[in-house]
């Protein structure tokens, strides 16, 4: 089973770290579009490693099901395709950025002693998370609410914005 | 090799620098909706990890999660739509040169 | 600040499955809505007006067959008209009777074939046309046992018909005209009530009157626009004149009207069959009139209502064996001339189903 | 599964772990595999069929007894067949856009439970798991489009993404009500919740899913992306070969998978009375795949803009009324007592008829407000035509006599009777008789005749101008050659011909000659 596991994690890590690297690297946009897709559901498969199938599925549906296509949607609307993505001139200092940022997370990551707990959770987490949301007293209803009202006003937002007038 | 926290953390930090690179160095304001979706999707990684790792018994990293995708959606819908509503006028998506505040 | 699409502009045709033959269309659309189109005929030329002038006049005949290739008896009865005015042949009223039964099964017959086709440009998978073609393969039969050929049938001669009918033609034709009544209503099950159908072709690509006049366009889209306008009644000729029959026409003259009227048409022509059936009087079917015909010098115009118009033959001789100028009134060319005005700011799918109301036979717009 | 169980020992004993833990699962898939690409083989088959048969027709017969060999023929046809990428095409993203438009509609199937414990994976997540995987296709349906650099694949491509992020929201709404009902999201708790089956518990949920199901699997009258009367065939219009087998297998898969879902959810999956459960869970999914190709056969197709109204004004309202009357019927009877079912059937009808109310075309009401009586009557035509004899015949085997006067496409020629009078050739309209005659001793004597029946186009005036009835038409159709040539008659050849001559002009032939088959016949049907 661990073994199972790290193997499934070192292939998924290898992919998604590949596909980003596409994305950000690629010059056609449609192309770097598809491996997102990819580094998406990827990631998916990093939840189940994690068992989060719940989130999992959700990664799937919104990441892959919606964003994705929003985003591939919105590139053949601006038929960006002949012009590519080329980089700016920020290139260098972007890059020394990420890297210095990256080197910083890795030294917190490996410095830190992390208090892990061992035991596998193996519960369905569905369930789980419609408690931790809903529950009364610590749970999220109010940030629920929000997120409702945010996505609603996202909506109108954005078909305001694109409307032809 | 048991795969542990840092490794999960680690992989987060490189897609989170991965995102920041191309959020910073492209100039198709697409890609870098992209880049940053990249960057929300590393963050959510992380998140799960700790759910995992360190208090699996509280559902609030997944739950933190769920708000990040809710996010997430609702930023790629405002921020295509900018994008396509200034495309339009403008005919380009280019960042470089969308730099007037008004026009 | 307007904001602005770019439009695309899409070829329809020349090889397409719903341009009803070799037509195209090339189309400027911006999202699905069409800004511009543009018509483009003229693949399936093949110089027939030019091809009759050193042709005699029989052997034009063949030719007629070949413009308007579903609608072959009406081309026959019109180019033969012509001539029999050009040369001032009277026809034997049984063959004039026969002239009329074969013309009116023609229409039901292209009538079936246009409103199946605008059924499939709409998307229905095959069965409306499918049963449309049913009825079509029957009158085909009663064609084929006429004079030997199924589509393109060379069956009027110059001063009658070629042959008369054989004996077994009158009781098939019977049992057909009173099957075909209930078929109508089977396509009207079908069809008529049809909530996409009606979503699909109502109001779409309306044709005002006004504008079916002047651009001269007539027919079944004509009469769909509320023009009661008719050649059988406003001009009679042969022998329509003795029959009773109603000239339907539409309200709006949008798609479901072209649809609606078409099918009346196909009701009222079942009526016309029966009544000559009744009525056909015995005798000779062909006049004395020789296979190479020479007419005396002068012009004539004969135009008869066609399933798709009027179809008019106008014919000059110059006392040769040989046409000096044959002409062709195709209905379908000029019908076709409002297809642009019908389609701006329609959807890409509008445009097909506009177009296939329309009712084109491609053999005919290009000649 | 005591097999697998016994299997799976078998390889703990005698086979490495790491195989132990790989195998079954492999097994298990290639089982499943297999087993869907039957079903889907009868899918494809009953509905070429089946469609042929609404229409009057004999659909596929040839392949095999009854053509039940129709779609392996065609998967061999798509095999062998040449694989062509457009020049100025994606090649990666074209070559990629049918695997992955394929391979999700397949793994839809791990959590379908086909009968008791006949799951391959019972996820707990099961019906999102379902959602998540089933919006993956479009993505391969948009690199089609895109991939081929054609037009209108890209038109396609478009209307694929406008209507499935449209349908997927009343798609994914109606099934709440399902699970507010039962609690869970995994497919077998779905079945077993179901003590009256959802289709009546959930009408208008059920009703709802229906139709966005047949948009997401863009079965008519919601098949836009590749409706064949305006953008060809949309996405796929630049593929041949096995790229474009992929896709139709996805299609069908697709179409498995969706039926098959609509079993489980709204008619009670695996459970009925006295047959196997496997059995009649795969007679529910034919009956639901029958109902789509019933509605393909009937109806036409809506317009783009209709199409995202019908999902955005009437089924996403409807659905979130159908969450908020599950809601509180879930409150006040959370056990969901069967009584419930009356008032959910009389709530849906009421709701389907307020809300087609509101459907306008072209200002006027026309459309919905008949709540769909059109549409009704029009499927019950169809259905009517199901039973009558199809009025199609198997052509080689079964021949019509033609008529007693038919054209055929030779001519037939009395050497005795002719004298060379060359009428015929003056006649043709297209002078393709060819006639060399010489003085013999009564009269003229043909030396030479040619015609050729490539140009020939039957019209029958030689036969007609014929003065002393030497020519005739023949009865014979068939004519055929490869070489233009050989369809050239010569003299010799008239001569020594079959001589079936036909009526035609000669009326006085016609007693001897079987008369011709009608369509319509004497009475009652064919």
């Amino acid at each position: 089973m661990e073994t199972g596991i790290a193997i499934s994690f070192w292939i998924l890590a290898a992919v998604t770290i590949a596909s980003a690297l596409a994305v950000v690297l690629f010059r056609n946009i449609f192309h770097a579009a598809l491996f997102l897709v990819l580094c998406f559901f990827t990631i998916a498969g990093i939840f189940v490693i994690l068992s989060a199938d719940f989130l999992a599925a959700a990664q799937v549906l919104i990441y892959v099901g919606a964003i994705a296509v929003l985003i591939i949607f919105a590139i053949m609307l601006t038929r960006e395709t002949q012009r590519g993505s080329p980089s700016g001139r920020l290139r260098l200092p972007a890059l020394m950025v990420g890297l210095l940022f990256l080197a910083t997370m890795v030294f917190i990551v490996v410095s830190t002693d992390w208090q892990v707990i061992t035991e596998i959770p193996d519960q369905p987490t569905t369930s789980a998370i419609a408690q931790a949301l809903f529950s009364g007293e610590e749970g999220f209803v109010l940030p629920f609410e929000i997120a409702a009202a945010l996505l609603l006003a996202a909506i109108i937002g954005a078909i305001v914005l694109v409307r032809e007038r | 090799m048991v795969v542990g926290l840092e490794h999960f953390l680690i992989l987060s930090a490189i897609l989170f620098s991965i995102g920041l690179y191309g959020a910073l160095a492209k100039r198709n304001a697409v890609v870098i909706l992209m880049s940053i979706e990249i960057m929300l999707n590393a963050v959510n990684i992380s998140m799960v990890a700790f759910w995992r790792y360190i208090a699996p018994a509280l559902m609030t990293g997944q739950v933190f999660v769920i708000f990040i995708m809710v996010v997430a959606a609702a930023e790629v819908a405002v921020g295509l739509a900018i994008i396509i509503a200034i495309y339009r006028s403008r005919e380009t998506v280019d960042a470089e040169q969308i730099d007037l505040m008004k026009w | 600040m307007p904001l602005k699409t770019e439009p695309v502009m899409i070829n329809f045709g020349p090889q397409h499955p719903s341009t009803h033959g070799v037509f195209r269309m090339r189309i400027t659309f911006d999202g699905e809505v069409i800004v511009d189109m543009e018509p483009i005929f003229g693949y399936l030329h093949r110089g027939i007006e030019k091809l009759a002038e050193s042709r005699t006049y029989t052997q034009n005949i063949p030719y007629t067959d070949r413009l308007d290739y579903l609608a072959s008896m009406s081309n026959n009865l019109a180019y033969v008209m012509a001539v029999e005015n050009l040369a001032g042949i009277a026809v034997p009223e049984r063959a004039e009777y026969l002239r009329v039964i074969m013309a009116e099964l023609m229409r039901i017959a292209s009538h079936l074939m246009a409103v199946g086709a605008l059924l499939n440009d709409m998307g229905a998978f095959f069965t409306p046309f499918m049963y449309m073609f049913r009825e079509r393969e029957k009158i085909l039969d009663l064609f084929e046992m006429v004079c030997g050929q199924r589509l393109t049938y060379n069956y009027m001669r110059i001063g009658g018909v070629s042959q008369d009918i054989p004996e077994e033609f009158l009781p098939a034709l019977k049992r057909f005209i009173d099957e075909m009544l209930g078929f109508i209503d089977e396509y009207d099950q079908l069809l008529a009530e049809n909530e996409i159908l009606l979503a699909r072709s109502k109001g779409v690509g309306i044709l005002p009157a006004e504008l079916a006049i002047n651009a001269s366009v007539s027919g079944p889209m004509l009469r769909a626009s509320g023009v009661k306008w008719d050649i059988r009644r406003a001009d009679p000729y042969s022998v329509y004149d003795r029959f009773d029959f109603e000239i339907p026409t539409g309200k709006m003259g949008d798609t479901y009207d072209r649809y609606w009227v078409r099918i009346q048409e196909m009701r009222q022509s079942t009526r016309v069959v029966k009544q000559a059936m009744e009525q056909l009087p015995q005798g000779e079917v062909r006049a004395k009139v020789p296979l190479t015909l020479r007419p005396p010098k002068g012009e004539a115009y004969a135009r008869i209502e066609a399933p798709k118009g009027e179809l008019g033959f106008y014919l000059v001789s110059d006392d040769s064996a040989n046409p000096y100028r044959f002409k062709v009134r195709a209905p379908s060319l000029i019908n076709l001339t409002v297809l642009r005005d019908l389609c701006l700011g329609w959807k890409l799918a509008d445009a097909i189903v506009i177009f296939g109301s329309i009712d084109i036979c491609l053999g005919e717009v290009d000649r | 599964m005591g097999i697998l169980e016994q299997f799976e020992q078998w390889l703990v004993n005698y086979w490495p772990s790491w195989a132990a833990y790989l195998v079954p699962p492999l097994v298990a898939f290639a089982i499943l595999s297999t087993f869907i690409l039957v079903v889907v083989m009868a899918f494809i088959y009953i509905e070429r069929r089946g469609i042929g048969r609404f229409q009057v027709r004999l659909g596929p017969n040839r392949a095999g007894p009854f053509g039940v060999l129709q779609p392996v023929a065609d998967a061999i046809k798509v095999l062998i067949k040449e694989d062509i990428i457009p020049a100025k095409g994606d090649r990666w993203v074209h070559w990629l856009a049918p695997i992955i438009a394929f391979i999700p509609a397949l793994m839809i199937f791990a959590v379908i439970p086909f009968g008791h414990g006949a799951i391959f994976a019972d996820l707990n997540i099961g019906i999102l798991y379902i959602i998540a995987i089933s919006s993956l296709g479009i993505i391969g349906v948009f690199m089609a489009g895109w991939g081929s650099n054609n037009k209108y694949s890209l038109v396609s491509a478009m209307r694929t993404v406008a209507q499935m992020i449209s349908y997927e929201i009343p798609l994914v709404l109606s099934i709440i009500g399902v699970l507010i009902i039962t609690g869970s999201l995994s497919m077998v708790s779905i079945v077993e919740g179901q003590h009256v089956p959802f289709l009546l518990l959930q009408p208008l949920g059920f009703l709802i899913f229906f139709l966005a199901a047949a948009a997401e699997i863009n079965r008519t009258p919601f098949d836009l992306l590749e409706a064949e009367s305006e953008i060809v065939a949309g996405y796929h219009i630049e593929y041949s070969g096995m790229k474009f087998g992929l896709f139709y297998l996805g299609e069908y898969t697709h179409a498995f998978a969706i039926s098959a879902i609509v079993a489980i959810l709204f008619l009670g999956g695996w459970s009925g009375p006295f047959l196997p459960p496997a059995l009649w869970f795969l007679i529910k999914v034919f009956s639901v795949f029958i109902v789509l190709f019933w509605l393909r056969s009937t109806l036409p197709r809506l317009r783009v803009d209709q199409l995202m109204g019908f999902a955005w004004k009437c089924l996403f309202p409807l659905a979130l009324i159908n969450i908020f009357i599950t809601g509180i019927e879930a409150i006040i009877w959370p056990n969901f007592p069967w009584q419930l079912l009356i008032l959910n059937i009389l709530i849906a009808a009421l709701l389907i008829v307020l809300w087609s109310g509101f459907f306008r075309v072209a200002g006027e009401r026309v459309s919905f407000e008949r709540y769909g009586r059109g549409i009704a009557k029009g499927l019950a035509l169809t259905f009517r035509h199901l039973f009558r004899h199809p009025i199609t015949v198997q052509y080689p085997e079964q021949r019509l006599t033609p008529s007693r006067r038919f054209r055929g496409n030779l001519l037939v020629w009395d050497v005795e009777r002719c004298n060379g009078c060359r009428a015929c050739a003056r006649m043709c309209p297209i002078s393709i008789i060819d006639i060399e005659t010489a003085r013999g001793d009564k009269g003229l004597v043909v030396e030479r005749l040619e015609i050729d029946f490539g140009r020939c186009m039957f019209c029958g005036l030689c036969v007609e101008a014929c003065p002393v009835e030497a020519l005739f038409m023949s009865r014979d159709y068939e004519k055929a050659s490869y070489r233009r040539e050989l369809l050239v008659m010569k003299k010799e050849q008239f001569v020594a011909a079959e001589k079936r001559p036909s009526a035609y002009a000669y009326p006085e032939l016609e007693a001897e000659m079987p008369p011709q088959t009608l369509l319509a016949p004497p009475k009652g049907g064919r």
